[in-house]
């Protein structure tokens, strides 16, 4: 084991994934300066810097996977991913199933988010769910060290486009990854963080911790909750989910983007759908407003759900907790 | 090909007939009820004479209006016509139907409908190429119209082309129309090369409807990229004759000046050429005519003949 | 009343209020064209073809749109969006808020949609969930040509952005239209389009006709469904969903766009949070699938919710209508 | 103002001293906690020549680096400060911070952090402004540096512009650095106003550090868009000299370009010249350096007492 902060794990994710496979490549603004490190080691050729221009940045990406390459494009900032917005949702999502699977799209694409900065919502806009609705597309955004690494390494051996999500305020956070270079987590399957009996919170990215802190002052006063941190939103690990309400009876997504069509959303509906008979209260959402963040800090952090938000939202839910027990 | 193809430039004239008729067949199609198609009638000679100045390593990009190039290229009427009408032997399985054909086995990739995509591709499968993958030595010829031009993509991917040094021909078929306005409507200027020229291309303008002028002008300057791998630019004049999308009566056209590319159109001017040059008589013509005749109706027997998908397979290839 | 198509109802609408307001004016590729009409009743300045660059006609909307003029651009279909994307997302939701106040942006955008066309996922596909997760904006997709009448002219009214998305299939359907230059119709007001005890039934666009015929054949089998058209995604009408489901008990959502963080799942969250205690029974989403639209008619056709599959849904529902009902 | 101003250029060198003040204060700040900025050290003269040039009825669109076009324009510094710290005295009320200062009632609008984004709302602006919104006869200046001209968003800007013979004053600060990439990276010319050449723009470069030579090309060629209406296009050298965003080291900055520069500096520039002219001695030089200092450290002390937003009103003004 190894103590990384997160950017160490994706830097050592690249490192080891285009150390493997020589097709692997890296592009985006500044990339040969920001890992200045990948271009010493494989040279101007696989990690170029381009010019300011998302959109055939994100386009040049998906010809060349489409070509054999298998690009991995940093787009810095989450909302510039507006500007590349038909490379990835109509061609890479859609231009293997219009040619009858024909192309192929090995292709991951990074971007960070989240508040912490005091950017303001034209750095700092959590917009993963656009891209869950999208078809065609996979969708990542882990929380620990271990997982920004071996998320990171299995997006790049997939043949499909995957975006990843960093949060922001994690990028210096610390924890212990596998040194192997096969340490892979598979896209698609959730970690139970923490296990419990009263309630399910289900999160990922930096409100995953929120919910960790919740669920430790709520074991305080005797609450039991399970804590569930997705790290793929696409596709979602619809089983462990359910597993959990199944058991818990009562759910309570956080996160920090919108509520509006965001995944806390395709979540409850999840519950409502599949595990209706098993739910005993009221589905809950903890998410950021159907506001632009702003970038006074007193107002950036007030549109983040925290462990308070979530202590009390339970301790609502469970208060009834002899009536509606079925 | 024809057995009586003797001379070279009789096969470019055959392909052109043979993309005329297919397209025309499309659209008597369209009139019983099939999906509407863009047609590249009167565009034929673009088509033949750049794809005939590429090789098989080669890559193509084309856009909503495919058939010439992908005829040109070698498509098959008949999985091209199943295509269209969204049945199993077309060579997406139905899935794209006209708009956005690929046919990878022919080097013609990545096909989008979305105006621009294609140059926003094709440093991509550049890239790709000079990276070592494919055969070495291959080049990306990219279609797009003038509105394609007018999009921000062009912009950025002439300046990554010129800036990575990408083996890219760029091909803009200004067929004066973008959809319902006309391209003075959109842009200032008469010529659409400037604009790579302000980036540093070598570009050149072509009367796109003479496949000699076109063939000729392509070979140099696909010769040209092939020796330092830098991008070059065609802009090629020609004309819209059917209109944007199957049906469409063009009342909006200015028919003085449809009538003047008609009179200039790509197929007769060929015809005629080689006919005064004595490598075509009319029994020839007849001949080349009836065979692209039934090799057409072969095709829309197969593509009517041709199944449906099956509603179970509807997510396959979303995803790898 | 007159009878129009929602083709003519569109046009009326952009007429009345292009006649009321001289701030009103109208770009995009084509329209002069496709709506010769209206440039030849109040000129080439106010009806305004452009060149094929969806981003600056977006980005000149929003700067008109900031600077005194009421703009309405056509972007023909809802895929060159994707093009728009930083000045429909980054632009004009947010830099009101990022400059506390001191802009407006009143701004229509209208797009088309939908299946029917064979067209394939590059003209169709309903990325209006995309929009409703954006802060910022306002999001209509009628389905009546009297709504389509009264929403687009009440979306030109307004002082916020909003996304007016046409579902094809419906442009040439007929229906009594109020001839009153003020039939305005309030973004954010559902309709009521029958009423039933047994079941809600919600959607929008095309497939509000598919709830209602699913509904009168339900109606046959003894089973009252209501039907609600929500005309408006945002502002969302929770008030009339909500009080339906706590009616009826059961909810099923249709729409035509994918599942993942749709609206369907907004509202199966919206009633599993604060219609729980009501609902007796799984809350169903019927959607289209999480892949592109393909062309070929039988398989776009496969995609889209219809009436049989909303019948059994909802039989399937009321089979333990019995065991479940509190 | 300053009454120790006798000649107007005396004012210009006082708006980049104020300018230059109020951003090394930012950096301090920034060292001390606050949030870091893009400062605009070594290209004040640029905002000073062109802003210099335009009327109240001009409307200004800038980005991410504006403090100088602000403060040219006439922004307090205690309520950009205050903006920067995200209190309720900013321009802003702090939603913006740092990145998106509008200010309206100066005619700076619109302010986007999105490189390139300027470009797409500065058509609106000034066709609001000819279809008779505003005051009659202004005109839009947009600034943007040498990345946002990388961006697709140009080629659309200028096209639609050109087409429609919008009234706007293209401003790239060609500033050799496009966050931590030099723009020889990025684009293989020397030259930016080419590529507004090649649409057809009449297009000027220009010494971006010389205040003069900015404010002598910027009233010729504003008073040329006011005359016919059509836009035009200024590239203005110049250069970054504290790097991107505050801190920034600048260990990727070649050493010998940077000096170059630093050697070349706006300020300095001035300052000399009006010297060697006469227009200035070292005690009036004194006096305003102590009196920028003293409303620097006036706005300071304004930024700090200034309360933060109330979280209850987090929801204002996200719809109107
Ligand atoms: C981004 C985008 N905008 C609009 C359209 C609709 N559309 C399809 S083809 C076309 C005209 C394109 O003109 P041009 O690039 O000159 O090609 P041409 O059709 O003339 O061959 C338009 C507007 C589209 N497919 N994509
Ligand atoms: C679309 C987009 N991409 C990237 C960024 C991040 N970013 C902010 S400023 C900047 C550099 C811009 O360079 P230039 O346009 O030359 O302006 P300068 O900073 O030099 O003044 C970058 C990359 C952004 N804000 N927007
Ligand atoms: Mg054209
Ligand atoms: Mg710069």
């Amino acid at each position: 084991m190894a103590f990384l902060t997160i950017e160490q794990a994706i830097n050592q994710a690249l490192y080891e994934e285009m150390q493997r496979d020589p097709r692997v490549m890296m592009m985006g603004e500044g990339v040969a300066k920001s890992r200045a490190w990948l271009l010493r080691e494989f040279g101007a050729t696989r990690v170029r810097n381009t010019p300011l221009a998302e959109a055939v940045v994100a386009g040049t990406a998906v010809g060349a996977a489409a070509s054999g390459l298998r690009p991995v494009i940093d787009l810095l900032f989450a909302p510039f991913l507006t500007y590349a917005m038909d490379a990835l949702v109509n061609s890479a999502g859609k231009l293997r199933y219009l040619s009858g699977g024909q192309h192929e799209f090995p292709l991951v694409t990074l971007c960070m988010t989240g508040s912490g900065w005091c950017v303001g919502a034209q750095h700092n806009h959590n917009l993963e769910a656009m891209f869950v609705h999208a078809p065609g597309l996979k969708v990542v955004m882990p929380s620990t060290p271990a997982d920004f690494k071996g998320l990171l390494k299995s997006a790049v051996r997939d043949n499909n486009p995957v975006l990843f999500f960093t949060d922001l305020a994690l990028l210096f956070e610390q924890g212990e990854v596998p040194e192997s270079a096969d340490h892979l987590v598979p896209l698609g399957l959730a970690d139970l963080r923490r296990e419990g009996e009263d309630v399910t919170l289900v999160s990922y990215g930096k409100t995953v911790r929120v919910c960790l802190e919740a669920a430790e002052q709520l074991s305080e006063c005797g609450i039991s909750a399970e804590v569930i941190d997705l790290r793929s939103l696409k596709p979602l690990d619809e089983a462990t989910v359910l597993k959990s309400v199944r058991k818990t009876g009562r759910l309570v997504i956080v996160h920090e983007a919108s509520g509006l069509c965001g995944m806390a959303a395709e979540l409850a509906a999840l519950a409502a759908s599949k595990a209706f008979d098993a739910l005993r209260a009221p589905v809950v959402r903890l998410t950021g407003p159907d506001a632009p963040a702003a970038s006074s800090w007193v107002l950036e952090q007030a549109a983040v759900p925290n462990a308070g938000d979530v202590v009390s939202s339970v301790e609502t839910l469970l208060a009834n907790r002899s009536q509606s027990a079925s | 090909m024809n057995s009586l193809i003797g001379h070279p430039r009789l096969r470019g004239l055959d392909t052109m007939m043979l993309i005329r008729a297919y397209e025309e067949r499309l659209a008597i199609l369209q009139q019983q009820g099939a999906p509407g198609t863009c047609t590249s009638v009167g565009q034929e000679a673009c088509a033949v004479g750049v794809i005939g100045a590429l090789e098989s390593r080669d890559r193509i990009i084309t856009n909503h209006r495919s058939a010439a190039h992908l005829i040109a290229r070698g498509a098959e009427p008949p999985r091209l016509m199943a295509e269209v009408l969204g049945r199993v032997d077309g060579y997406c399985g139905g899935r794209s139907g006209t708009l956005h054909i690929s046919a990878s086995e022919l080097g013609v990739v990545l096909t989008s409908t979305i105006v621009g995509a294609g140059l926003s591709l094709a440093p991509g499968v550049a890239l790709a190429q000079i990276m070592g993958q494919g055969e070495k030595g291959g080049i990306v010829a990219v279609f797009f119209g003038d509105g394609a031009a007018c999009e921000g993509i062009l912009h950025e991917s002439l300046n990554l082309a010129r800036q990575w040094e990408l083996p890219i021909l760029f091909v803009c078929e200004n067929n004066q129309w973008q959809a319902y306005v006309h391209r003075l409507e959109t842009m200032a200027d008469e010529s659409i090369f400037n604009w790579a020229r302000g980036h540093g291309l070598e570009a050149e303008r072509v009367d796109g409807n003479d496949a000699d002028a076109v063939g000729e002008v392509a070979r140099q300057t696909v010769a040209a990229i092939r020796a330092d791998g830098r991008p070059r630019f065609l802009e090629l004049l020609t004309y819209r004759q059917r209109g944007h999308f199957e049906p469409d009566d063009q009342a909006y056209v200015d028919k003085a000046e449809l009538n003047r590319w008609l009179n200039h159109d790509p197929i007769a001017l060929m015809r005629d050429r080689l006919m005064a040059e004595g490598h075509l008589d009319a029994s020839t013509l007849a001949s080349l005519e009836s065979e692209v005749g039934e090799r057409i109706d072969a095709a829309d027997a197969f593509a009517q003949a041709s199944a449906w998908p099956d509603p179970k397979q509807l997510l396959d290839f979303v995803y790898a």
